[in-house]
């Protein structure tokens, strides 16, 4: 049987984490091909509801790439996105799809390998997981 | 036999009480064992009422018991178990049992105690109680309806010398006078100090005030104290003292210390009494009163 | 594009931060600009820099470089060399030369951009860096961490790629040295990058040791002295020591350090890797064009500058910035940019430029079009504060014909300077300050409100509207841009008999006495300076910057006066920075006795009888307890922020834990603050020397250019907008915004947002429980149906 | 305002578990400022649910509304024609909304998803404190604008219980005791003497003990024809 393969949303913000996109493919490094991006002005602007939708819309798993801590240039819409997840999280155990699938993460443009590394750590992560219950 | 607690108050002697718990159930052997032991040895011997908001057996059915066994007893009614008419019910409950000394509390909250989810009543608050036992004492009710009998009381109230908040404490202690009570069994007490200054706030009035004494069983106990229970400081150097103890002597040196400060109270005459506190291990008041001198 | 006249042209030498800066203010105030560049790209130094500090920015910078290159307004010449200028200000004619031909052109100013270049080791056996390959330069190891490097962010040494486990920087290499290398001046931020690569490994790979071994640790700029805290906190270890031998451990590729550690005794230590911190030196290039042009130099090779104008140089219409004026870090490079094109404003009279779209940083990625509203531009600045920074930035603009209305708290101009007598570099304040304070009183275009104060304020950039008030009136202006500057205070130092003892004087009242009076303490037998009175402890963890400069300066001028004085400066760290360790050689060299001091072993002030005072101090060196009987103490007390909350809260600026005004984080904008049209310049941002000041004023008035030399602003595009229909007035937005730009008026109890402050990032939208707030090209109905086409494909 | 607090999901599904078509509704008022039960919370709920019941296998259609005020006929009437199409209602107002839909749509079962807790307001962005207890007679005047039926957690009138400490109740170190706010404010106000007068019970007749209570204006009462 073929390996399974996640499909992941990655909520992006267009500052840092999309300038390390940009890092990431100036440097040949390619980014996971099931992980699909959508670009946000500022991490605040993902809201609960895109992240529920996502996962009810199919998604194996979600996340969000902010800015690193303190480098926001909307001052903490990191911070903000960052306590909505933790909600989004304690919802999905409740309702039986798993906290797991979802996350945040924070990476500055200067952390082009990271953009990769962390959509492939959500993918592996997702890959252990296994298909969202939503879907089997 | 016993005399009035009222007589005892008003003797000038040094007066004595100390508290019976009744127990969770209705195996009373360990607490008539106590009660024998006591009832010669102190003037008053508190029944505690649902303490620390632990449902057990009824302070008023033991309040009886120790009447039975000769002793006097003191009554403790709190208002967060019963409404107005029950509270002023009991009273007269009380009164034809035999009893003739009430403590009034506010009562500890429900959510500190055993059935967190029960429905917490205080309908009145201890002012109010006390102002409704002496209402009956003037053969009316809180309704403001004659009764066919009244009662005669001794009550009694409850202060806090070492609080942090003292001015707004000071506040409840003179509506207390004010309503009418007769004597005050103070909260826990450690630190002499504070205990003299507070007197020192409570000379005009004739109350009789009697200090309270929980005897230390462990340096253990003494930390929880400090950081659990409201209005209680234990100072560091009694909890060095106990700390300090031989192992498995950590109670003989609370004792010793619960002795030490009766004895300081009665010679400095800082107060006119204490009311000791041995929470389950009543059996050791004796030895205390003993080392105590008295 | 418009067709209004553009008129003016200038030349600018160097494609660094500074020169793109300098361009790009230029041709949003409506000059034509030649960048002339002499590598194949521009953006300097920056792009081989992995991270910046206090705060990460680097990534924001490259956008810099694709806006010089695709402006109309800039024509960038790479690979170019100046030739030749002839001419004069106002008219030169430079032939600039590039691979293939030579290109004439014709410019109204110069400005020379074309900044530093690394100091090289490796003629110098001390730091023995040509023989050991384990030995790298600051700069190389910026390229080593890099994640674009080849080795992808994983620090390798050069000798055999194993990942080292012990690291030590060597401070000072090329700079605050004579004898290595003829360079004099301290390069200014080797301190802090060093600190920043070092914690920047930390955080990376916890396990790494780090070590830096420095001689005073020059933590001096805004949020240094907290990023060094961090650094410490982290495990980074300083070690105050010069080294003075390295060696190979035999058999292995290690380092051997051999240094004294501060009671003398000698240590030893064996590295993986050795970092020379290397020091600034002015580019070769840009010396010989300045020496063409007949420029002055400074004793260290940087082009000087003529007192109290920080940009302008020798000759009428050549100005410079960035690291080429003198060692500065980033921030005070683009800062000396924006002076630079100011003063070009001022001199070669305004321009008209044509209006231009909201900078928008923001993608759509919907069909929606996206609406912009033409908003005519108030040409007219508020200025908040009659300091030197108020002032220089009050006068820039009016010299190009805009009118200013300056208001100031107190009853007269000047503020923090009136109690200033010179700059270190010894320059008389007090002429400076009255030409300044009479040539902005006389300006017709220039309106002076005195012991006046901001009390509402309305509006965004453009059109700002504000309400200021004095005891007898009130009045309203419209303004298109708003200059913050309103500087700082001296603390009262409440320790070491200030107060008590009339010989304890604190500096600013002790120099206003130098004003008043200049002979007053030569007569004395023997003086004490005590520093950071109040700095960097408890709850002020900030080093106020100047007081450094202010002792030795004035140690020099009393120790000239009277060579017998006996001056000790007792001090934490000796914070002359750039070439102010010039005038820290030159004290030391008069004989005045610096003594260090810790915060455990503060200095100890007693009164003897009849006033008499003693200083105790324990001597470092000879670890011994130094006792000093001073004729006057005076006490370097720490500058604070004097209480901008309520200036703070009418014009939506932020404010640091230490109450100074935040600068905003979005790029690299010194002197911008959070909202937009808003301008901060001197004290009120940091504690900082007059000449810096007066840069930021300037600096704040090219800024401000950019704005007001538009015709209209155009509003709108990304931005927030309520549904009143469904806003039930919860306040959610009120209170989430970062930026307080919704409000929910009492009378209209819905919450409103006017397009002209909103950034647009959407946490309102997120935030609200109504379901209110939509954003442009960011609507929920935009955001999911584009998740589910991304899962259904 | 009534401060309401959303029910986990999971009790929330028990109780809709049995139908097919189901209407979740909104209410724009209290529970929308106190993030409880407005249009976001309802789109919330939804997508929970229909997840939530998916996994169950189940292929629930459950639709979202939010009106102005579930407290109002007119505003609750307006829904008719989308509840003649569901099965069932879940509401996300206060109790007082759950039951202006249950009366006015007697065949159609009505659901709570919230649990509604207390007046009060937020202290903070976030946090949210009771403040009134509606006891029907306000006695505030007498406690410097502190009501020490709701904010002490005895309800004491006379002074505080022995349990006070550092400004802190018995019952949690949290909340604030009631009586240290009530005396502190009354020292600044310099009206002690209001809370020396011996307070005699309170009359608990105007609170809920007889009954539902009503309150009926002669002067702008309107008999409704429906």
């Amino acid at each position: 049987m073929a390996e399974f393969e996640p499909k992941l949303i990655a909520f992006c913000c267009i500052n840092c984490p999309s300038s390390s996109v940009t890092v990431c493919e100036s440097m040949g490094m390619s980014i996971p091909t099931n992980v699909e991006v959508v670009r946000v002005p500022c991490t605040g602007r993902v809201d609960i509801l895109h992240l529920l939708k996502a996962i009810e819309s199919g998604a194996d798993g979600v996340y969000v790439a902010g800015c690193s801590d303190g480098n926001c240039q909307f001052t903490d819409g990191n911070v903000k996105a960052n306590r909505r997840i933790e909600r989004v999280k304690k919802l999905l155990d409740e309702i039986g799809v798993g906290g797991q699938r979802v996350e945040m993460y924070r990476m500055s443009a200067a952390m082009g390998p990271r953009f990769a590394e962390v959509a492939r750590e959500m993918t592996e992560r997702v890959r252990g997981l296994g298909p969202s219950p939503l879907r089997r | 036999m016993s005399r009035p607690f009222k007589e005892v108050l008003t003797s000038g002697e040094f007066v004595v009480t100390s508290e019976i718990g009744p127990p969770k159930g209705t195996n009373i052997d360990k607490m008539l064992h106590h009660i024998e032991l006591l009832k010669d040895k102190v003037h008053g011997m508190n029944v505690t009422d649902n303490q620390s908001s632990v449902m057990r057996l009824s302070s008023l059915a033991v309040c009886h018991i120790i009447k039975d066994h000769g002793g006097e007893p003191i009554l403790q009614m709190t208002c967060r178990d019963r409404n107005r008419m029950a509270l002023q019910s009991d009273l007269l409950s009380a009164y034809v049992l035999g009893v003739r000394n009430v403590l009034c509390l506010t009562g500890d909250h429900i959510s500190l105690g055993d059935h967190k989810g029960a429905k917490q009543v205080f309908d009145l608050d201890s002012v109010q109680l006390i102002a409704a036992a002496k209402n009956l004492e003037q053969g009316q009710d809180l309704g403001g309806n004659k009764l066919d009998g009244s009662v005669e009381f001794c009550v009694g109230a409850t202060a806090t010398p070492e609080a942090d908040n003292m001015d707004s404490q000071l506040l409840k202690f003179r509506k207390k006078i004010k309503t009418g009570a007769e004597f005050f069994q103070t909260q826990a007490v450690y630190d002499m100090s504070m205990l003299k200054s507070f007197m020192e706030h409570t000379q005009q009035s004739n109350t009789k005030i009697l200090a309270g004494i929980l005897v230390l069983v462990s340096a253990g106990m003494a930390k929880y104290l400090n950081a659990n229970v409201a209005g209680v400081t234990v100072p560091q150097e009694l909890i060095d003292e106990i700390a300090g103890a031989e192992k498995g002597k950590a109670l003989q040196k609370g004792m010793e210390i619960a002795a030490r400060q009766i004895k300081q109270i009665k010679d400095e005459n800082i107060c006119p009494g204490v009311h000791i506190m041995a929470i389950g291990k009543e059996e050791i008041v004796p030895e205390i009163l003993e080392m105590a001198g008295i | 594009m418009s067709n209004e006249k553009i008129v003016g042209s200038v030349m600018v030498v160097g494609g660094g931060i500074a020169g793109m800066q300098a361009a790009l203010d230029l041709a949003n105030a409506g000059y034509s600009v030649y960048l002339v560049e002499k590598s194949s790209s521009i953006g300097g130094m920056i792009p081989q820099l992995h991270r910046t500090y206090p705060i990460c920015i680097c990534c924001k910078i490259d956008s810099r470089g694709v806006e010089c290159l695709s402006n109309p307004n800039i024509k960038v010449l790479l690979d170019s060399e100046v030739i030749e200028v002839n001419g004069e200000s106002g008219n030169f004619q430079a032939v600039v030369r590039d691979k293939d031909r030579t290109i004439n052109l014709n410019a109204g100013a110069i400005v020379l951009s074309a900044g530093f270049e690394p100091f090289d080791p490796s003629g110098y056996d001390t730091y023995a860096y040509a023989q050991f390959p384990n030995i790298v330069t600051s700069v190389e190891l910026e390229a080593l961490q890099k994640p674009t490097g080849t080795n992808q962010g994983i620090l390798r040494r050069p000798s055999d790629n194993k990942e080292p486990e012990k690291i030590a920087w060597l401070q000072c290499v090329g700079s605050r040295d004579i004898n290595q290398g003829d360079t004099g001046a301290c390069s200014t931020v080797c301190c802090m990058y060093a600190l920043k690569e070092a914690l920047n490994i930390k955080d990376a790979r916890p396990r790494i040791e780090v070590s830096i071994f420095y001689m005073d640790l020059r933590a001096h700029g805004k949020g240094f002295e907290n990023y060094t805290n961090q650094a410490l906190a982290k495990g980074v270890r300083l070690i105050r020591s010069r080294v003075h031998t390295i060696d190979p451990v035999p058999g292995s590729d290690d380092l051997r350090i051999q240094y004294g550690d501060e009671h003398g005794h000698l240590q030893t230590e064996s590295y993986d890797m050795v970092v020379l911190s290397v020091g600034l030196k002015p580019a070769r290039d840009a010396v010989a064009l300045a020496e063409k042009l007949g420029v002055n130099l400074d004793t260290n090779h940087f082009v000087q500058t003529r007192p109290f104008e920080p940009t302008t140089t020798s000759v009428p219409g050549i100005f410079v910035c960035g690291a080429l004026n003198g060692p500065m870090d980033i921030s005070n490079a683009v800062t000396n940019a924006s002076a630079v094109v100011s003063q070009i404003g001022a001199y070669l009279g305004p321009t008209a430029s044509p209006s231009k779209a909201k900078p928008s940083e923001i993608l759509n990625i919907s069909a929606e079009p996206i609406n912009f509203m033409d908003v005519p531009v108030k040409k007219q600045a508020l200025v908040v504060g009659g300091g030197v920074a108020g002032m220089e930035s009050a006068l820039t603009l009016a010299k190009q014909g805009y009118p200013v209305t300056i208001v100031e708290k107190n009853n007269q101009l000047g503020g923090h300077a009136l109690f200033v007598s010179k700059t270190w570099q010894g320059y008389c304040v007090p002429d400076y300050l009255m030409r300044l304070i009479n040539e902005v009183s006389n300006h017709p275009k220039i309106e002076i409100h005195l012991e006046s104060e901001i009390v509402k304020n309305s509006g965004y950039v453009g059109n700002f509207k504000s309400a200021i008030r004095n005891s007898q009136s009130a009045i309203t202006v419209e303004h298109g841009v708003t200059i913050l500057a309103t500087g700082a205070e001296i603390t009262k130092p409440t320790e070491y008999l200030y107060g008590q003892n009339p010989n304890v004087w604190n500096w600013s009242d002790f120099d206003e006495q130098m004003i008043n009076d200049p002979g007053v303490f030569e007569q004395a037998k023997t003086a004490v300076f005590i520093q950071c009175v109040g700095s960097r402890e408890n709850e002020r963890q900030y080093c106020s910057k100047l007081c450094c400069s202010f002792a030795v300066r004035k140690a020099i001028d009393l120790k000239t006066k009277n060579p017998e004085m006996n001056i000790y400066v007792l001090y934490r760290e000796m914070r002359t920075y750039g070439d102010r360790e010039d005038i820290y050689k030159q004290a030391r060299l008069l004989g005045v006795m610096f003594i260090r001091y810790t915060l455990e072993n503060k200095p100890e002030v007693c009164e003897k009888d009849e006033g008499i005072l003693g200083v105790t101090i324990h001597d470092h060196v000879l670890d011994l307890p130094v006792i000093i009987e001073p004729d006057f103490i005076c006490l370097q007390s720490a500058i604070v922020s004097q209480g901008s909350e309520k200036l703070a809260k009418l014009f939506k600026v932020a404010l640091d834990k230490d109450g100074f005004f935040v600068e905003s984080p979005a790029k690299l904008k010194p002197i911008d603050a959070m909202t937009e049209g808003v301008f901060l310049a001197g004290m009120d941002l940091s504690p900082k020397s007059i000449e810096e000041s007066i840069a930021q004023g300037q600096a704040a008035a090219g800024r401000a250019m950019g704005i007001l030399s538009r015709s209209t602003i155009q509003v709108g595009g990304v931005v927030a907008k309520v549904d009143e229909e469904k806003c039930v007035g919860c306040l959610t937005c009120v209170r989430m915004c970062p930026f307080q730009v919704p409000i929910v008026d009492p009378n209209q109890r819905v919450a409103s947002i006017e397009p002209g402050l909103c950034r647009g990032c959407g946490i309102c939208v997120s935030e609200c429980p109504g379901k209110a707030i939509s954003v442009v090209g960011f609507s929920d109905q935009q955001l999911i149906a584009r998740t589910e086409s991304l899962l259904y494909s | 305002m009534i401060i309401a607090e959303q029910k986990p999901i999971q009790e929330i599904k028990a109780m809709i578990a049995s139908y097919q078509k189901i209407l979740v509704v909104g209410c724009g008022t209290c529970v929308t400022v106190c993030m409880a039960g407005g249009e976001k919370e309802v789109g919330i709920i939804a997508t929970s649910l229909r997840m939530a019941l998916r996994l169950d296998g189940k292929k629930p259609e459950i639709t979202e509304d939010c009106i102005q005020r579930q407290c109002e006929w007119e505003f609750v009437d307006a829904l008719k024609d989308r509840i003649s199409k569901v099965d069932a209602i879940l509401s996300s107002a206060c109790g007082v909304g759950v039951q202006a839909l249950a009366e006015r749509f007697p065949d159609k079962p009505v659901y709570p998803a919230l649990n509604t807790t207390f007046m009060g307001m937020p202290e903070k962005h976030g946090l949210w404190i009771e403040t009134c207890r509606g006891c029907g007679s306000c006695e505030l005047g007498r406690f410097g604008g502190i009501c020490p039926i709701a904010r002490c957690s005895k309800g004491l009138l006379n002074g505080p219980c022995g349990g006070s400490q550092d400004g802190k109740c018995e019952v949690s170190k949290e909340m604030d005791c009631g009586w240290q706010l009530i005396y502190g404010r009354l020292k600044t106000l310099n009206q002690l003497d209001q809370v020396e007068e011996i307070l005699p019970p309170k009359d608990w007749s105007t609170d809920r003990d007889k009954g539902q209570r009503r309150i009926l204006r002669e002067d702008v009462y309107y008999e409704q024809t429906v």
